[in-house]
């Protein structure tokens, strides 16, 4: 299985990226964001960072790269697109998710480690979890505030869209990290085959690394084409 | 070609909640300077060539299209000047 | 040009010795390059001959002090660089802008070394809490921290933070690096003659002109208008010529690199000259502008950011210009190397400027009179005042004390985990630990210095400097290896001023002989004073060690039922402590005194029981002492202890002294960890026994009991209300 | 008391590099749109009381000067309105 991971000018959790999907035994290949071809791919991870130094709107200005494009048109075929992070951003500037990432309530970037609830399990994303699981991940961002129209929101709760939901890891009250409506933190669209999401999955892959349960998810995609 | 000066508004939708305003409000209140309301958002001094006003204008108003994100924001071009 | 030097301030007996060097008179650029190169950012005209006394080699040592940064090797080929840098000035005139290009500033240094940035860490000082103006610099300080390092997507990990009177007017903002490299990529400043040298990255305005030349100087009572421009950090262009210049390191495209910092491109391209010994003919019409009209005099002192020198290997120039057109930057030549060893400098064709490269090089050197300030020295004699409070009121409010609280509302808005590396994140060890991927190799590093020591005592404030970086890389398991110090203080024209830099060094001297660590890299901040008030003399010391990354420590209580022991002394001091400051409102007396030998046998010990697998928790006693420490080891993991000491006594309860270590064992292994301990013949204490919700402490004099949460709230919640209010 | 509509303008003054510009200049170019020179910068609505016109305008005045960072920036009030 061959992946690709877009780099965009700023693009900075790339590595990282590449780093967690080989652990899974996917390999992994850098396209610049300039690339017009994704032939060959069984998949296109967008990375974490500030593409374009955020500038403007987090996601804003890689959005209209001309990857884009042919990332929309991977994504038509119904082949497996995610975006952490900034990727996550790109992908509602490029309209390819739903509803758009605003400032964190608290009005700057937040690192820290966070409980993320498993909200469905059959997507080859989360196949490896359990439904209702609360995983240990980190977040890092500035601009991670989910934002969609009241309408747009129903349709997601009501088509089950919602993947990732901020959920206590104790008993804190406080638990939401950017104050994202309805405790979003990632989404699919409706086919299920692209995913957005904030917290960074692939930052805990090793025990090393202050956690592993970041690793399902890509060992997930490995399954889902083993059947 | 003559060259314009566009000044582009581009600010969040009224309804969508800014952080940023309300912390700006509370540091103006500290201040002793009780202000209703604040919202910020972003100008753009866009500086280009056109072949005259009514052209200025489109280009100018397509670039606030590409430039705002229409989930959350709109955009306005407040004005519009022709550069000596 | 007599007249014109005195304007620029340049002093009359340098001014002599420029003439001297030239044989003439020079020009006018030729003297503003005098100018800037002999300031005392660029030139540690007063510490240079102060510094040649630190030791400098060591096993491990690649590179010393000399270049852009120091190397050490780390082993299986990989080699780490790593340095630490001032931006003080800038960021107390714009405290976002300030701090941002300080860590744009330093991670191009580490990339001149041919290594990767992969960690940041930032040593921050500021007047009191409570003052308005200190509170607007912290939180500008850090924001620019946070917008540079995470956006360009290198890490940061760890750092220091205090508040002392003594920064009100001169905040402190240091920034240090680290970036890993093979050793057979490491790079310096060099190229060889007839080579052109490449101009990389941003396009040069007229940012910051003189701000060299202006670090050094006292901080004027300039209106704000009269301030020369601030320059603006670009993170993102950072970024692309970060990578870029990687790139090219890594395809062996590049026999010499250099980052052009402070004084430009007059500083870079005389240095790379200087170091080869040969000369340099730069042509400034080649040089790219970002705006019009520039005159050679702002071409040269430009500190415009995100720029970079690089000298191709001959026959790779289209190479190294393809690599930087695909990440959409300028590179081009704008000078070559020659054999005549001056720095020229051409115009619109004429050469406007013609001067030895080692007249620039080597500015004057003074060395000055020195006297005690009978202040520091009365206020160190002050005897303690009797002491009398509740310790467990005493406690809640150390924590609170904003030098103990937690520090968690500024790292939390870095990124400390880009690069998939940070195995130790902020707050879960003294040091942070990075890993080299694809091996078992980490990296520990921290930064530390308490003012309040250095201030009453500069020689033993400068050890501890020094033993307390080095603890805490060890109380994770690393080896220290070698460090860096920021010296920051006042001004070495008066004889207080002059002692306190001499005694510094001393005492960082007298501290790496006897711990055996190399300073391989370093940075002088002089005249962070005003009104005639200096800061206290502050030695930021950086320790990077090397550990098994499997075998690491923590800080926090992991597992109840563990037995609780203390390494070292049982009782601390209370001479310029910040309990006393907190009961007292002062700072006297004399700081812990310390025993270096003492110190490295404690740090090894602890490093051997980690190692042996004996305790995989520890944690170095500070500020605070006894009780503090273990309330912090209840932190990480909400895990509390019950303890019995043998005084109650304040000093005994919060004194602080060096060579102390808490640390945990599993019962079982109890009598193998002491027996270890024995061996060595250090004094050691079973304490009691991690386990429960509360920190629970036997005392001669009563039972004191703590709800962990409840001292938790405490310390988290002053600098929460600092940063985010 | 009657309530105004402040729209201030916060751009940071020439000479100072805008890395924010250049980025969206280069990224609009890439894109067809050649244009000479974006420079970006915040706007303020602000809504406040004042006894009247002239009175609301040295209030709006007053705030700008608050906001804006002298060492970088300089704000213009670009419109003010009385609200019903
Ligand atoms: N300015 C800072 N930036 C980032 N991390 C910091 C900063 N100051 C302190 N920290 C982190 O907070 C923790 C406690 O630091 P400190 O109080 O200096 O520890 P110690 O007393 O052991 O020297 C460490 O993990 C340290 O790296
Ligand atoms: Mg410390």
């Amino acid at each position: 299985m061959k992946w690709a991971i877009v780099r965009f000018p700023g693009s900075n959790c790339d590595e990282d990226a590449r780093f967690a999907l080989e652990k899974a035994g996917i390999r992994a290949e850098f396209v610049w964001h300039t690339a017009q071809d994704l032939r060959g791919f069984d998949g296109v991870f967008l990375p974490g960072g500030f593409s374009y130094g955020d500038y403007l709107r987090a996601g804003a200005l890689a959005a209209k790269s001309p990857v884009m494009a042919e990332v929309r048109r991977f994504a038509q075929e119904g082949r497996y697109v995610i975006g952490v992070c900034n990727g996550f951003q790109v992908l509602t500037e490029a309209g390819l998710l739903p509803g758009a990432l605003l400032a964190n309530l608290n009005l700057h970037f937040t690192c820290k480690e966070v409980g993320v609830r498993v909200e469905r399990t059959d997507l080859p994303f989360t196949r490896l979890y359990r439904q209702g699981q609360v995983l240990r991940l980190p977040i890092a961002h500035a601009e991670g505030r989910y934002y969609a129209d009241p309408e747009t929101l129903k349709r997601l709760e009501g088509e089950g869209q919602v993947v990732f939901r901020y959920a206590p890891l104790g008993e804190e009250a406080h638990y939401n990290p950017n104050g994202s409506l309805n405790d979003i933190a990632g989404i699919v669209n409706e086919r299920g085959n692209v995913l957005g999401m904030m917290p960074h999955p692939e930052r805990a892959v090793d025990p090393i690394l202050g956690g592993e349960d970041g690793l399902p998810l890509f060992l997930g995609l490995v399954q889902e084409v083993a059947g | 070609m003559p060259r314009y000066q566009a000044t582009l508004l581009i600010e969040l939708k009224d309804g969508i909640l800014d952080p940023q305003g309300r912390a700006v409000e509370g540091v103006l209140q500290g201040l002793g300077h009780p202000v209703e309301s604040v919202r910020v958002g972003k100008v753009l001094e866009v500086v280009f060539q056109a072949e005259n006003l009514l052209q200025a204008e489109e280009k100018a108003k397509a670039l606030g299209k590409l430039l705002a994100n229409p989930v959350m924001e709109v955009f306005a071009l407040e004005a519009l000047k022709e550069l000596p | 040009m007599e007249t014109l030097a005195r304007e620029i301030g340049i002093p009359q007996e340098e001014y002599r010795a420029i003439l001297k060097r030239l044989g003439r008179e020079p020009n006018r650029v030729e003297l503003f390059l005098f100018k800037v190169m002999w300031s005392e950012h660029c030139a540690y005209k007063n510490s240079r001959p102060l510094l040649k006394e630190l030791p400098k080699e060591g096993e491990a040592v690649l590179q010393g002090p000399g270049e852009n940064a120091g190397v050490v090797r780390i082993g299986e080929g990989w080699a780490v660089a790593f340095k630490i840098e001032s931006h003080n000035h800038p960021s107390a005139v714009e405290p976002f802008q300030g701090a941002a290009t300080g860590v744009g500033g330093i991670i191009r240094d580490i990339m001149s070394m041919g290594a990767r940035p992969i960690a940041l860490l930032d040593s921050l000082r500021f007047g009191p809490p409570e003052d308005e103006r200190s509170r607007y610099l912290l939180k500008g300080v850090v924001s620019g921290i946070a917008h540079y390092g995470n956006a360009i997507g290198v890490p940061t990990v760890g750092g220091d933070l205090y508040f002392h009177e003594g920064y009100r007017e001169n905040p402190l903002v240091n920034a240090m690096c680290l970036g890993l490299l093979r050793e057979e990529h490491l790079k310096r400043s060099r190229a060889s003659l007839g080579r052109p040298i490449y101009y990389a990255g941003a396009k040069t305005g007229r940012d910051g002109i003189g701000g060299a030349a202006f670090a050094s100087k006292e901080l004027s009572e300039d209106k704000e208008e009269d301030r020369p421009a601030v320059q603006v950090g670009d993170p993102f262009l950072g970024k692309l010529l970060m990578e870029a210049t990687l790139e090219a390191i890594q395809e062996d495209l590049v026999e010499g690199v250099q980052d052009m910092g402070a004084a430009g491109l007059t500083s870079s391209l005389s240095e790379l000259a200087h170091k080869s010994g040969l000369g340099v003919e730069l042509d400034l019409d080649r040089v790219p502008t970002r705006e019009r009209g520039m005159g050679p005099i702002e071409l040269l002192l430009s500190e415009s950011q995100e720029r970079m020198v690089l000298v191709p290997k001959e026959g790779k120039e289209r190479e190294l210009e393809e690599v930087f057109r695909k990440w959409g930057l300028d590179c081009v030549p704008v000078a070559r190397t020659i054999p005549e060893r001056v720095f020229r400098v051409l115009f619109r064709g004429e050469v406007v400027a013609e001067v030895p490269t080692e007249a620039l090089a080597e500015a004057p050197t003074y060395v000055r009179l020195a006297q005690e300030d009978p202040e520091v020295k009365r206020l160190r004699e002050t005897p303690i005042p009797p002491l009398a409070a509740d310790p467990g009121e005493t406690l809640l409010q150390l924590l609170a004390s904003p030098n103990l609280a937690s520090r968690e509302a500024v790292f939390e808005r870095y990124d400390h985990q880009v690069g998939t590396r940070t195995a130790l994140v902020p707050g879960k060890g003294d040091a942070a630990v990075l890993w080299v991927k694809g091996t078992r190799l980490g990296i520990a590093a921290k930064v530390d210095q308490n003012p309040r020591y250095s201030r009453l005592h500069p020689r033993l404030g400068a050890m501890h400097a020094l033993a307390e970086a080095s603890r805490n890389v060890s109380v994770v398991g690393a080896k220290p290896l070698a460090y860096t110090d920021g010296l920051n203080l006042g001004s070495p024209e008066t004889p207080e001023g002059y002692h306190e830099l001499q005694e510094t060094i001393a005492g960082l001297k007298e501290a790496s002989e006897a711990l055996g660590l190399p300073v391989v890299s370093g940075n002088v901040s002089l005249y962070n004073e005003s009104g005639g008030r200096r800061i206290p003399p502050t030695a930021m010391v950086g320790v990077v060690g090397v550990l098994e990354i499997d075998k690491r420590a923590e800080m926090g209580f992991r597992r109840p039922g563990e037995v609780v022991l203390l390494l070292g002394e049982e009782e601390g001091e209370l001479g310029a402590s910040e309990v006393l400051y907190l009961l007292t409102g002062q700072e006297v007396g004399h700081p812990p005194r310390i025993d270096l030998e003492r110190e490295r046998d404690v740090q090894e010990a602890i490093r051997e029981l980690i190692a042996l697998g004996l305790t995989q928790t520890a944690h170095d006693l500070a500020e605070g002492g006894l009780l503090v420490a273990l309330a912090e080891m209840t932190f990480p993991y909400g895990l509390g202890a019950t303890v019995e000491v043998r005084k109650g006594g304040l000093a005994a309860l919060f004194g602080e002294g060096a060579s102390r270590i808490l640390f945990t064992v599993p019962k079982e292994r109890l009598a193998e960890a002491t027996l270890r301990l024995e061996t060595r013949g250090l004094p050691y204490r079973i304490l009691g026994e991690t386990g429960g919700k509360t920190l629970t402490v036997l005392t001669p004099e009563g039972v004191l009991e703590w709800e962990v949460r409840a001292l938790l709230a405490a310390w988290q919640k002053p600098l929460r209300e600092v940063l985010d209010g």
